[in-house]
């Protein structure tokens, strides 16, 4: 049923590629459907725990390849919301690349990928899920970078990262699989426990090839970098995708295979050291997670490209649901889950409510527009939605989640990490609202003066996300029952929550009378501001440069807007401290290794004569080896 | 009564002495010719494993009516026979070397190696 | 019954190698005709052998009715077979490219040429003798050399010109190894070598190890050894690519097996060991790992595409070399899938780059701009081949790399630590195939007028990938050939008992 | 490797041929157990060539099969049929020059991949020569010129002697061959106006080339043996003896003679087809 889905996707897509250019819009509903009968049979397999499928491959030498797929409480929620939130991005593209010219292959990659998605979430053993992990990998190159010079660029430091992780994945795969001769996933969790007892080093380097896998792709701490590159530089509709399911797998990994395994040692092990009740390892990872969140901020505050700030941001989250996973109570496990899924689901608002900016009005730059809130209502909508959810105030999912990591930080006792986690939340503010009052609000540039509300095709995934904000901020037991499950599956102790209120060791939070107290107030606000004295519409230059025109000074609109260089003081405060750029360090290695290579190339081109001497000397050398170790 | 090794390491000089030349020298043919050398070298050094002191060579004749039962009166005939197809290999090998070396010459103008590694668009 | 005439194999391409150079006075189509069929009959021939092959065991075939050890003879292993079909497979495909070039005053040369590379080919994959062997090496040496020189231009040259070079001490080496086997054994027959190969004192067998090693690596394309590959490749003309990159290389690595693993090799517990006393697996391990990297690094920064190809081809022989080296039944196993990959999507790599790259005055990645609109059929052939080639997965590639690391990790020792370093430098191979392709997509640029179709390159090209897409998803039969000819590899005793008609060898 | 380096360079190379060598000359120095290379060989005991030379492959490979126990031992006791020159009558191959036999016949099939060796690298020469503008021949002296116009014809001669006697003194196809070439180049050395049709000669090289091949067929057909000898030999030493090994050894004498031949001009004049 799952594969014969998956070929189905696969064929779609296929043919899909026969269908004009001129019929774009087509293919495109063509998907939509592809996905929502993906989601609906999803949606069909809940409660099937256990159930699987098994495709047999190729077997070469002693590997026996086959498909195995498996329905459990964690795969479920994860496939079902990654597809459903798929199909919103797909609605919603189905008007956006109506007239892309360079579209063709973009829907058609996609479409694979949604198919590897749910793959990834849906794999029994661990070589199902590499196998799709790197068809994945693959794909997305092609959909990030569909023929753009400058999105190659940026796709670059995305692939070599994610290439190098996935093959220090199969290292770890393979190191275990020699070990216990079987892919399953409990298996080699339960195998790694018993390496750790006997061979400590060497089950520390298998878990640390998992951890470059997963952290590759989840861009935590050093490999940090890509997602500002490579969100920004993909096709708008696309960095959605990529920002609020991509970039997830990482994270699920680890819950699928070391969040397990951590638990195991801290329950069993007497040998590994623990800091704060949890392994040392895990506790390492979690402080990674808060690092990265940390410094995700403080770049995101500093970017005036709003796509970029935007993937910084989804970087900061995705610190937040690490560190609150690897302290491995079950609270931060179920807070870390359910955070994921909320950034998912606010992170694709986000990210559409930009591509609907980029479609209307082709900018990106975050100076260079304001005033679209009376544009583009539904828009504005979306965002202000998207940012108080991912600031974490109160009456929207994003708090819920948020909510939980504080609690779990505190009652487990890691106050460093709680300080990290409330001081990056707090830049979340700082970041979210200026892109907010600098897009939407403030001064509307005169070019943008007949810059019309998307279309209503394109409206229809905002209100769904919308709504979905809500309803999971009011009722956070929706998505909080099924993590419970998730738990229960995992042999880990469920956390108290009903439909409504959740509860913590230090106290309990009732979702609706929040949500109550946060809309009267914000209607209060609203009464205020209709009774108030009314507005009068100032021209942005009339404002700041008392009625000269500014050219003179070989100055431009764009150098008066607020947004730009905004947090210019906050940067300075910083400047004292020596920076390491991460970016820098990769393009130097680049750097060299073109060196290298140029230096090779001019070996293989050079003479006759020092192609023999080489080969001699190799000889001799050879010979020489040969005598050292006789 | 020779030492059959005397054969062998005299042929080994010989191929280290081509192998020097191939190494060293710029000419093309030089080169050719060392490679030549080295080729003779390995036949010289497959004959002198087929020498059997006092013994002669592997034709019957009116002087040879007989090959005794240990093999003991003539050399042995295999290398004789390796080393005749040998050499014809090592005889093309020279031939279209030379032709390669003709060509290179109308390209270059030139029959040293040295000036032939130019950097032609890397 | 005998097998005997398994030599038309070599004889057929030999006669009408002879044979078209006098009907080509009176029609230069004729040879062209004459060499597709012959190609034909040899794939067909070689196929009804392996059936024959994979019933019955190793067969023994004998020239001039003397039986072996005496006589040449010809060992009809399923191994041997399977390489010998890929690579009439390949040279078939190598010479439509070639037929559909207009005739001129060498066409019937090269014809000729071609019918003496496939004879041999056969020559080499096929005979028990080692001095025989030497002879086909030859044959293949100069048979390249000419080849690859066939354009005449100054790269080609030089590169031709390397290659004679490196051959021809090769050759000289291998020929002093030969000797001194014979010296020692009083022997030429492979099997009988293998047989009594550990009765050679330590110092006579590290002789014969580094002659052996002197002759072969250059050969396969082996890091410090293999300075003619970009220039031959470059240089030389497409068809001849795909021969050198595919069908030599195969060759090539069958040749080392057969000198390292029947002769040198004995199998111990289920793996093969070298009696003498340097670690010559390890020794051949580092050696393909070095190769792997500098293979890389020098593609990802090399521009020209030919170039790049020849490259990836280099480190993806360093690959297989390193399965080799592991030199255990599921490493042989992952060196065939591989080697079918290699020389199955390097063959549609080097087409279809060619046809991309049609009318374009400089050959290199930027020639390769908006290929998709400009030559759709091409281009979907090279993200095909270049899939394969850098292990997508569900491609040969893929099911190759894993099970080289699983074979890899499971060995003892260095071989997990190396088979490291070949991942991330394989991480290099992805990234400038993924380059090219990423050319291909772009249409930035507004030239999209299509090229005209040439319907012998989509052939040919279409024929290799049909064999892949087939071996890539028939599990059952991909899986059967590569496990008997792996088994094959592994099982040194029956192809000497089969040979010296030695029954009490165990 | 450079011009400057140039000492440098060689003094590696020296330094990397003398390691090479002290490694390539120690086994036959070599004092430890295991088979090594005999100082001096005595007898042919441990070499398949002693059944070459006592011409009785065929029954040690029949005592080899039949024979119980080890393969080795089994070797060694072979039983031996005396061959006596000028006294024993179809032996189990005709020649008595014991090289030739085993040049084409034991190990025929070497034989014929040395043609091909010839044949492919002459091809190869061709190929690189086509389109090469010829040199201007130089017209030489008259004594020149009339010397080699008497000697060619004995050159030739020689050369079919060499070739027609293979199979009884040392010699054969390949020295004939080369030597009647050498008449052809003295020709084309002599006289500047001396030139012939590469065409004619092509097709006679490849017409024994096929016959060559075309025979070793007719032993797998007759023999079921590729290169089986199918005639009759006559007694060792006749100069009518082992047939099919002169007719071989004369094609392939005609073979190289005019292969060696379109080859040499090819190198002088650059290759066309006429």
């Amino acid at each position: 049923m799952i594969l014969y889905s998956f070929l189905f996707a696969l064929l779609t897509a296929l043919l899909s590629l026969f269908i004009r250019r001129e019929y774009n819009y087509i293919r495109w509903i063509l998907y939509s459907a592809v996905l929502a009968s993906l989601t609906f049979l999803i949606y069909t397999m809940n409660g099937l725990w256990g159930y699987s499928e098994s495709f047999k491959l190729l077997s070469v030498g002693s590997v026996d390849f086959s498909l195995n797929f498996k329905v459990t409480p964690l795969s479920w929620l994860f496939s079902f919301f990654t597809t459903g939130l798929s199909l919103s991005i797909s609605l919603f593209s189905i008007v956006k690349n109506r007239h892309e010219e360079s579209e063709r292959s973009i829907g058609f990659f996609w479409l694979i990928l949604s198919v590897c998605n749910i793959a990834i979430f849906l794999s029994a053993d661990l070589l199902t899920l590499f196998i799709f992990w790197e068809a994945m990998t693959f794909v997305s190159f092609f959909v990030i970078s569909p023929g753009w010079t400058k999105s190659f660029k940026a796709v670059n430091y995305y692939f070599i990262l994610s290439i190098l992780g996935a093959f220090a994945m199969l290292v770890g795969i393979f190191f275990l699989y020699s070990k216990s001769a079987t892919f399953n996933i409990e298996s080699n969790i339960a195998q790694l426990f018993v390496l750790y007892e006997l061979n400590s080093p060497q089950a520390i380097f298998i878990t640390l090839m998992f951890v470059l896998g997963f952290f590759t792709k989840s861009a935590l701490m050093p490999f940090h970098i890509w997602p500002a590159e490579a969100h920004s530089e993909a096709p708008d509709d696309f960095s959605s995708y990529l920002s609020g399911i991509m970039i997830k797998y990482g994270l699920y990994g680890s819950i699928l295979f070391l969040v397990p395994l951590f638990v195991f040692i801290s329950k069993f092990s007497q040998t590994q050291p623990m800091s704060n009740h949890i392994p040392l390892f895990s506790h390492i990872l979690a402080w990674v997670g808060a690092i990265t969140s940390v410094v995700a901020t403080f770049l995101a505050v500093k970017s005036n490209d709003m796509k970029r700030l935007a993937a910084w941001s989804t970087v900061g989250n995705i610190g937040y649901a690490a560190t609150s996973i690897f302290i491995l109570s079950s609270m931060g496990v179920a807070g870390g889950i359910f955070h994921i899924i909320n950034h998912a689901i606010f992170k694709t608002a986000i990210f559409l409510s930009l591509a609907a900016v980029k479609y209307r009005t082709h900018e990106r730059e975050m100076h260079r527009l304001g005033g679209l809130a009376y544009k583009m209502p539904v828009t504005f909508l979306t965002f202000l939605l998207g940012i108080i959810a991912a600031a974490g105030i109160p009456p929207l999912n994003g708090y819920a989640s948020k909510w939980m990591i504080y609690q779990s930080l505190l009652s487990g006792r890691f106050p460093f990490l709680a300080t990290m986690i409330f001081l990056s939340s707090t830049g979340a503010f700082m970041y979210l609202f200026r892109a907010l009052h600098s897009v939407f609000l403030g001064q509307l540039p005169s070019k943008f003066d007949d810059v019309k509300e998307v279309p209503f095709l394109m409206q229809i995934p905002m209100y769904i996300l919308m709504l979905l904000m809500v309803i999971i901020g009011i009722f956070p037991g929706t998505v909080l029952l099924p993590v419970n499950s998730i738990l229960k599956s995992m042999n880990m102790e469920e956390i108290k929550v009903t439909y409504t209120t959740m509860y913590s060791m230090l106290s309990s939070v009732d979702a609706p009378i929040v949500f109550l107290v946060f809309a009267g107030s914000f209607a209060f606000a609203f009464i205020l501001y209709l009774i108030g004295k009314p507005r009068r519409h100032v021209e942005l230059l009339d404002n700041y440069t008392a009625g000269q025109d500014p050219k003179e000074f070989g100055l431009t609109r764009e150098m008066y807007h607020f947004a730009l260089k905004f947090y210019e003081p906050f940067e300075h405060m910083f400047d004292k401290y020596p920076r390491t750029n991460t970016k820098e360090f990769y393009d130097s290695f680049e750097r060299k290794i073109n060196e290298t290579g140029s230096f090779i190339k001019k070996f293989y081109s050079s003479s006759p004569r020092s192609a023999v001497y080489i080969f001699t000397l190799s000889i001799v050398l050879i010979i020489i080896y040969g005598w050292l170790v006789w | 009564m020779i030492d059959n090794r005397l054969i062998y390491v005299m042929s080994l000089l010989l191929f280290l002495v081509g192998l020097y030349g191939v190494l060293t020298r710029k000419n093309i043919l030089k080169m050719l010719v060392a490679v030549s050398i080295m080729e003779t070298a390995a036949n010289i050094f497959l004959i002198g494993l087929g020498y059997i002191s006092n013994s002669s060579a592997p034709i019957l004749s009116e002087s040879l009516k007989q090959v005794n039962l240990l093999g003991s009166n003539i050399s042995d005939p295999l290398p004789h026979s390796l080393v005749l197809t040998a050499i014809v290999i090592g005889v093309g090998t020279t031939a279209l070397g030379i032709a390669i070396a003709v060509r290179l010459y109308s390209h270059y103008r030139t029959l040293n190696i040295n000036k032939m590694g130019d950097k032609d668009e890397l | 019954m005998s097998y005997n005439s398994a030599i038309l194999l070599i004889a057929a391409p030999l006669l009408m190698a002879f044979l078209s150079f006098i009907l080509g006075i009176f029609n230069k189509r004729i040879p062209a005709i004459l060499l597709v069929l012959t190609l034909s009959f040899n794939f067909y021939f070689s196929t009804y052998l392996l059936t024959l092959v994979s019933s019955k065991g190793v067969l023994v075939s004998v020239i001039s009715g003397f039986e072996p050890p005496f006589g040449i003879n010809l060992v009809l292993t399923y191994f041997s077979l399977l390489l010998l079909s890929l690579i009439y497979l390949i040279i078939l495909s190598a010479s439509v490219v070639f037929v559909s070039k207009k005739t001129d005053e060498n066409t019937v040369k090269v014809a000729t040429l071609l019918f003496l590379f496939t004879a041999a080919a056969s020559g080499l994959l096929l005979t028990g003798d080692i001095f025989n062997m030497f002879v086909f090496f030859e044959i293949f040496a100069v048979a390249n050399i000419s080849l690859i020189s066939l354009k005449k231009n100054k790269t080609s040259l030089k590169g031709s010109f390397k290659y004679l070079l490196l051959s021809s001490i090769g050759s000289a080496f291998l020929l002093f190894g030969i000797g001194m086997i014979y010296g020692t054994l009083g022997t030429l027959n492979i099997a009988e070598i293998g047989l009594r190969f550990y009765e050679l004192s330590p110092l006579t067998g590290a002789f014969i190890f580094i002659m052996f090693l002197g002759a072969i690596l250059s050969e396969t394309e082996t890091f410090p050894f293999n300075f003619w590959i970009t220039d031959s490749y470059k240089g030389a003309r497409n068809f001849v690519n795909i021969l050198l990159g595919s069908a030599s290389s195969v060759a090539a690595l069958y040749i080392f097996f057969r000198l390292f693993f029947t002769i040198i090799g004995y199998p111990i517990n289920n793996r093969y060991e070298f009696l003498i006393s340097m670690d010559a697996r390890l020794i051949i391990a580092l050696i393909s790992a070095i190769s792997v990297i500098v293979s890389e690094i020098g593609a990802l920064s090399s521009k020209s595409v030919k170039r790049i190809l020849a490259f990836s081809s280099a480190s993806q022989m360093g690959m297989i070399l390193f399965a080799f080296s592991i030199s255990d039944f599921n490493s042989f196993s992952a060196a065939l899938t591989l080697i079918f990959n290699l020389s199955l999507s390097k063959a549609i790599l080097f087409l279809s780059s060619h046809e991309i790259m049609k009318g374009a005055k400089e050959k290199n990645i930027e020639s390769f701009t908006g290929g998709l609109g400009r030559n759709p059929v091409f281009s979907a052939l090279f993200i095909f081949g270049s899939l394969s080639m850098v292990g997508f997965p569900l491609t040969l590639g893929f099911y190759g790399k894993i099970s080289l690391v699983a074979s890899a990790v499971s060995a003892s020792g260095y071989f997990s630590i190396l088979v490291f370093v070949i991942l991330l430098a394989s991480a290099a191979e992805l990234f400038y195939y993924f380059r090219l392709m990423h050319k291909l997509f772009v249409s930035e640029q507004n030239h999209t007028e299509k090229t005209k179709m040439n319907w012998f390159y989509a052939a040919s090209g279409s024929l290799l990938l049909a064999v892949m897409i087939i071996l890539a998803l028939m599990p059952k039969f991909t899986e059967r050939i590569v496990s008997s000819a792996a088994g094959d590899m592994m099982d040194k005793t029956t192809y000497i008992e089969r040979v010296l008609k030695a029954e009490d060898l165990k | 490797m450079r011009e400057t380096s140039f000492n440098t360079g060689k003094f590696f190379a020296l330094i990397i041929v003398a390691v090479l060598g002290i490694f390539m000359i120690s086994p036959f120095f070599d004092t430890g157990s295991g088979k090594k290379i005999s100082p001096r060989l005595e007898n042919l005991k441990d070499r398949v060539s002693l059944h070459y030379g006592l011409k009785n492959v065929n029954d040690a490979s029949k005592n080899i099969e039949e024979c119980q126990g080890d393969y080795y031992t089994c070797r060694e006791g072979v039983k031996c049929n005396n061959v006596i020159y000028k006294e024993t009558a179809d032996a189990e191959t005709g020649p008595a020059n014991l090289v030739t036999s085993i040049v084409l016949d034991y190990r025929a099939f070497d034989t014929l991949g040395e043609i091909t060796v010839l044949f492919i690298s002459i091809l190869g020469v061709a190929l690189l020569m086509t389109g090469f503008p010829a040199l201007p021949v130089k017209n030489e002296s008259m004594i020149q010129s009339a010397g080699a116009k008497f000697l060619v014809p004995i050159i030739m001669l020689v050369g079919i002697y060499i070739f027609l006697h293979g199979h009884l003194t040392p010699g054969g196809g390949f020295p004939g061959g080369a030597v009647i070439a050498t008449g052809f180049l003295l020709m084309f050395m002599t006289s500047g106006d001396y030139n012939f049709r590469s065409r004619r000669f092509k097709t006679v090289e490849t017409a024994a080339g096929t016959i060559i091949v075309a025979l070793a067929i007719a032993g797998l057909i007759f023999k079921d043996s590729f290169f089986a000898n199918f005639l009759p030999n006559g007694r060792l030493g006749d100069l009518f003896s082992s047939f099919l090994i002169v007719i071989i050894y004369s094609l392939i004498g005609i073979k190289v003679g005019s292969e060696l031949s379109v080859g040499l001009r090819n190198l002088y004049t650059g290759e066309k087809d006429d």
